[in-house]
């Protein structure tokens, strides 16, 4: 004995680390909202492609758009772009810092705005089309 | 099985011994401050840090309220010298104090220019406030985290000097001095507990203040008076230690300090009837504005002493942990609570379960620092040569009998860099080192450290004797103190000395054993403890902090002095050195007009 | 000064998450929801959509609203999978991530200039 | 007998005894007023003066007590034991980092990554100090101020998954002391800094998983610091190859 000794003890994180705390979780769900964007936005590529393609196509596809699994995905993706959407904007502020008159602008009012603009767009889209 | 056992071992270790220039012990404002001068100094010299603690964690870290030094036009260096003196209740060195108070301001602007985020005036100059014993608004502040954003500032600016090495966890346990000159210390490195050799031309020693000797003090676990143990025990004598301050406003129970900034931005201080009791005490009048060198901003010492009277008539609020008095901050809003002492706002709450826009702060005097440590000259020297004394774990005599708030950041700072300098030209011209004596006595070091385990039958704990002793010093030598009281504590603290010689611990491993730090602080703490009570016993006046009831006049004729104590076999030997005076006699110290 | 590219796809990743945060919702909820229920019928016949859909201002927007938020999502999903402990293939990763990124982008093109 | 009592579980590990690690339970009194520092130092002088751990200010400044309680990186000497009574507390050292011995983590890489931010002023040109003081408002001050209070307490790391697959990550403390200089207004060094920053371990591996500015026990919001500097490295970036010739 005697011999000097610094032998640390190493931990590693488990894969299913994001399922140990509640704040991880919701980390991984905000993450993976982006595959059930991605997902939508093929379709969506491919509902474009369609309306070119004729009206059979379309009227076809849209069918398919109406059946339940893709009807539930669609569902299941609004969810998570509304996720997308509020996590984004109450993060929007972190990056960006606004000063008017040498204060800062609190973060809400940043966030705030974002909600309105987001109301605003959505509303002009929906009017758009509909 | 006990692995201190094998001495051979414990040899073989010695054969790496660690060479530098120049060794700063600590990494406080002084240690940092120091290292950095003599490395300016002289580039070309090799400079390390040893230090118990990671820097940023030195105490230093806590200092609120901020820092002195003459920037603006309304004030002078002279004003700031007098405050100083009188402060101190003319126990300062006078040329000491002189240097200090000149060399302050570009200290400070120092820090400034190394990036210290000082708060500042809407034109973008150094902002300045009001503290306790000063004529003239002249403390620099950084809201009121002083200590940490100095410290941090001065750690981080250290970063950048490549020839600045550092020794983070590695605990110093003793001076080697051989041939009449200090040549290094042996260190036990934390990590894996092995006990080193590192040598130098030059040590300085920065280890702080010793707090810890009490019970109730703001100091942090680490202010155990380490390096004034171990000048003590070299032969330095350790100097004026029967001064010792009591900060009037601690939190009740945890001790944790509410800043003198509370004061300087014009808080109360009120007993239980709401009655400003300090204008009974010599210290009025009781304006509604804060009125310097008045009231709640008074010195410390007085402050502290008038809570004491207010007690015994029964003028107090009781608490659970003891009378307080309550600390007002409310009339001055939320908005200037927050952007002024946030800290305090939040330590309040935090720990008093309170907030002080709402509701006043209860408070009690806490024992906060040592005016006194290893003598040392104008620039840091100590009468050993090579080693050398700064910060608070020095006495260099800017404080005397009472420190003014705000001085001792600053102090840090001057004599750091003075100590640093003179440190770097001292390591320049001493070159030779007596490696094999020192090796010599470093392996008897390691050897004595290695039998402080009580394995040889060891029964007493060390937390039960630290107990004791902080309860010693608590009823021995207080805010006031008298011979019955004093002689007791010396008895006290002489029976623990025995009993730790048959300390026992649990933990007889190497790799970080914290038991054993705190066993060989515990031994530095009951040499500080002893020079503190004996050295308050022989002085038979009172004077600034240190209040006689037996003896309560100054006496000038006797002692116009800095007591001197020494170690020896047995009780510290005292001895007196002439204070320096020079242009500031001794006068009634006046406040309140 | 040495270029790291991750700016380029940190920007379009950023570009991407704004417009999805604005538009995903509402977009999902008329095509995926509200067309594919059949509400509104008049507002989603071919011809309707045909027109709507050619008119420049709506082929840009629709080549914005899918290609940046396909970078967007290519780059979550690639330290996605690098958070789930693929550390290994990092680059392999990293280009079959916003390689299908680019391809999206690429046929979105295609699709809205033949349209 | 009625003294209420609360249990402390600590993590222990000893490299000398080579043993894995284990948990120790600790009945300890319960005081509404004791912090999980508190309580441990009771065990430290009553029960077991084995145990390890660092602590020095215990008013949450100093940066050294942080564990990981009941699993969330703490300031043991800032969370009170109130706050978890009558259940047990369960206390570790905190996690990501390789631990040295009990409550002890070995905390070189974030000593080492400080250092590799530059965290000091830089200047092209030297004031001399007779000159006075850098001029600079408090708005200035505000700028950076925020970054400035970061105690060194390492709570962000623990906090943060990234940092704990990946070690080789900046992590958040360091970046945001890199910010700390690059936004204050008497610096100049933040090209110089942004070497650093802007690679895969710098503040590209950060996925703004934000948990580390919810740990920060001073709210240095170590998560935005980092997102703030992807803007200006993407800004940088932009500047540089559109306008290669010019003024950068
Ligand atoms: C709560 C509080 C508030 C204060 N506020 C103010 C204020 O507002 N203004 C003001 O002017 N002053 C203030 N003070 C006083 C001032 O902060 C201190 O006097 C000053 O910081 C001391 O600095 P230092 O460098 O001497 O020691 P420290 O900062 O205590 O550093 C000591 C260093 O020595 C090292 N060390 C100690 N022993 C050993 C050993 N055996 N081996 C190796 N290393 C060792 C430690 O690791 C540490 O790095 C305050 C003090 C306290 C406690
Ligand atoms: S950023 Fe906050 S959590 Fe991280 S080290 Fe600094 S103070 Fe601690
Ligand atoms: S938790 Fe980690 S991933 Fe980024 S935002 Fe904070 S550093
Ligand atoms: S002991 Fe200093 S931060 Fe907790």
């Amino acid at each position: 004995m005697g011999e000097a000794v610094s032998r640390p003890y190493r931990r590693t994180m488990p894969a299913t680390w994001w399922l140990t705390n509640r704040a991880y979780f919701l980390f991984m769900v905000r993450e993976l909202t982006s595959v059930f964007i991605a997902i939508y936005l093929v379709l969506l590529l491919v509902l474009i492609s369609k309306v070119a393609a004729g009206r059979e196509a379309y009227e076809a596809y849209l069918t398919f758009l109406g059946t339940p699994a893709v009807l539930a995905f669609h569902v299941l993706a609004l969810a998570a772009a509304l996720y997308h959407s509020i996590t984004w904007f109450n993060l929007a502020p972190k990056g960006l810092v606004v000063r008017v008159r040498e204060r800062r602008v609190p973060d809400a009012i940043i966030a705030g705005s974002n909600y309105l603009a987001w109301i605003a767009v959505s509303a002009l889209l929906w009017w758009v089309v509909l | 099985m006990n692995p201190w056992q094998n001495t051979n071992s414990a040899a073989d270790q010695m054969h790496e011994m660690l060479e530098h220039d120049i060794l700063v012990i600590g990494g406080g404002a002084a240690g940092l401050r120091a290292a950095i001068a003599a490395v300016q100094t002289n580039p070309r010299l090799n400079v390390a840090i040893v230090s118990k603690v990671y820097p940023m964690r030195s105490h230093t870290v806590s200092a609120e309220g901020g820092a002195a030094a003459v920037i603006k036009s309304n004030d002078s260096l002279e004003e700031h010298i007098n405050d100083t003196i009188t402060g101190s209740d003319w126990l300062a060195d006078q040329d000491v104090v002189e240097a200090f108070v000149r060399e302050a301001p570009d200290e400070l602007l120092q820090l400034e220019h190394w990036g210290c985020p000082w708060s500042r005036e809407p034109d973008g100059s150094i902002a300045v406030r009001p503290f306790g014993g000063m004529t003239i608004e002249r403390t620099w502040f950084a809201a009121d985290k002083v200590g940490f954003h100095l410290l941090h500032t001065l750690f981080q600016t250290s970063l950048k000097f490549e020839s600045l090495t550092r020794y983070d966890e590695w605990f110093a346990t003793k001076l080697l001095v051989e041939n009449g000159r200090c040549q290094g210390v042996s260190a036990i490195e934390l990590r894996t507990g092995e006990v080193r050799l590192l040598l130098a031309k030059a040590v300085i020693l920065c280890t702080g203040g010793a707090g810890r000797i009490y019970p109730f003090t703001t100091n942090g676990a680490i202010k155990t008076g380490d390096g004034m143990a171990m000048a003590y025990r070299a032969g330095v004598p350790l100097k004026d230690m029967e001064f010792v301050q009591y900060h009037p406003t601690g939190l009740p129970g945890t001790g944790i300090l509410i800043t003198e900034a509370a004061r300087g931005e014009g808080g109360i201080l009120v007993n239980k009837d709401g009655y400003r009791y300090l204008q009974d005490y010599g210290m009025g009048p009781p304006d509604p504005w804060p009125r310097l060198r008045a009231m709640e901003l008074g010195p410390r010492d007085k402050i502290s002493q008038a809570f004491v009277h207010e007690m015994r008539k029964g003028r107090t609020i009781a608490g659970p942990y003891g009378d307080v008095v309550h600390l007002d901050v409310r009339h001055l809003g939320e908005t200037k609570i927050d952007t002024k002492i946030p800290f305090v706002r939040e330590l309040a709450h935090r720990y008093a379960g309170i907030d002080p826009v709402h509701e006043p702060i209860p408070v009690r005097p806490v024992v906060h620092y040592m005016m006194g440590g290893v003598h040392t000259d104008i620039n840091g020297a100590t009468p050993i040569a090579g080693l050398y004394a700064a910060g608070e774990s020095a006495c260099v005599s800017i404080n005397g009998a009472n420190r003014l708030g705000s001085n001792s950041l600053t102090e840090c700072l001057v004599f750091g860099a003075r100590a640093g300098r003179h440190a770097a030209a001292f390591a320049a011209h001493h070159r030779s080192l007596d490696r094999a004596a020192l090796a010599a006595q470093a392996r008897d070091e390691a050897k004595r450290v290695a039998g402080l385990d009580g394995t040889d039958g060891g029964t007493e704990r060390i937390a039960m004797l630290r107990t004791e002793m902080t309860r010693a010093m608590e009823e021995g030598t207080g805010i006031y103190r008298d011979e019955g009281s004093l002689s007791k504590a010396c008895d006290v603290l002489r029976t623990l000395r025995d009993r730790f010689a048959r300390i026992r611990l649990d933990d007889r491993t190497r790799s970080f054993n914290t038991e054993l730090i705190a066993a060989l602080e515990l031994e530095c703490m009951l040499d500080v403890a002893e020079a503190v009570a004996h050295s308050a016993l022989a002085r038979t006046e009172s004077r600034g902090s240190h209040q006689r009831t037996d003896h309560p006049k100054r006496d000038d004729a006797r002692f116009l002095k800095h007591t001197l104590a020494y170690s020896t076999d047995g009780a510290p030997r005292i001895d007196y050195l002439d204070v320096v005076i020079t242009r500031w006699p001794p006068a009634e110290r006046v406040y309140g007009r | 000064m040495r270029h790291s590219s991750e700016p380029i796809w940190w920007s379009l990743f950023a570009a991407g998450g704004v417009v999805a945060a604005l538009v995903a919702p509402v977009q999902i909820a008329l095509t995926g929801i509200a067309a594919a229920l059949g509400w509104a019928d008049d507002a989603f016949t071919h011809a309707r959509v045909l027109a709507l859909v050619s008119h420049p201002i709506s082929r840009l927007y629709l080549f914005v609203l899918i290609s940046l938020p396909l970078f967007h999502s290519a780059h979550r999903f690639r330290f996605t999978l690098i958070d789930l402990g693929l550390k290994q293939g990092r680059g392999l990763v990293a280009v079959l991530c916003y390689g299908a990124a680019v391809a999206g982008t690429i046929l979105a093109a295609l699709v809205l200039i033949r349209l | 007998m009625a003294e209420p009592t609360i249990a402390l579980e600590i993590f222990r590990y000893h490299p000398e005894q080579g043993e894995a690690p284990s948990f120790r339970r600790y009945e300890i009194p319960y005081r509404e007023d004791w912090v999980v520092l508190d309580g441990i130092n009771y065990i430290k002088d009553q029960i077991d003066g084995t145990l390890a751990y660092r602590w020095s200010c215990r008013m949450g400044v100093c940066g050294s007590c942080g564990m990981m309680i009941n699993g969330t990186p703490r300031l043991s000497c800032a969370a009170f034991l109130r706050e978890y009574f009558p259940n047990p507390v369960r206390v570790e050292p905190l996690a990501h980092f390789p631990v040295e011995r009990d409550l002890v983590i070995v905390m070189d890489d974030f000593m080492h990554k400080l250092r590799e931010v530059k965290p000091w002023l830089i200047r092209g040109q030297e004031t001399p100090l007779s000159e006075g003081e850098y001029r600079q408002t408090p708005a200035e001050v505000d700028e950076y101020k925020q970054y400035s209070m970061c105690i060194n307490c390492m709570l962000c790391y623990a906090a943060c998954p990234v940092y704990g697959l990946e070690p080789r990550f900046l992590g958040p403390a360091a970046i945001a002391l890199a910010q700390r200089y690059n936004l204050d207004s008497r610096d100049e060094g933040r090209r110089e800094r942004q070497e650093v920053l802007n690679t895969e371990e710098g503040i590209w591996d950060c996925t703004l998983v934000g948990e580390c500015t919810t740990a920060c026990p001073v709210h240095v919001d170590p998560a935005g610091s980092i997102q703030r500097a992807k803007v200006t490295a993407t800004v940088d970036w932009y500047k540089d190859v559109l306008l290669p010739w010019g003024k950068r």
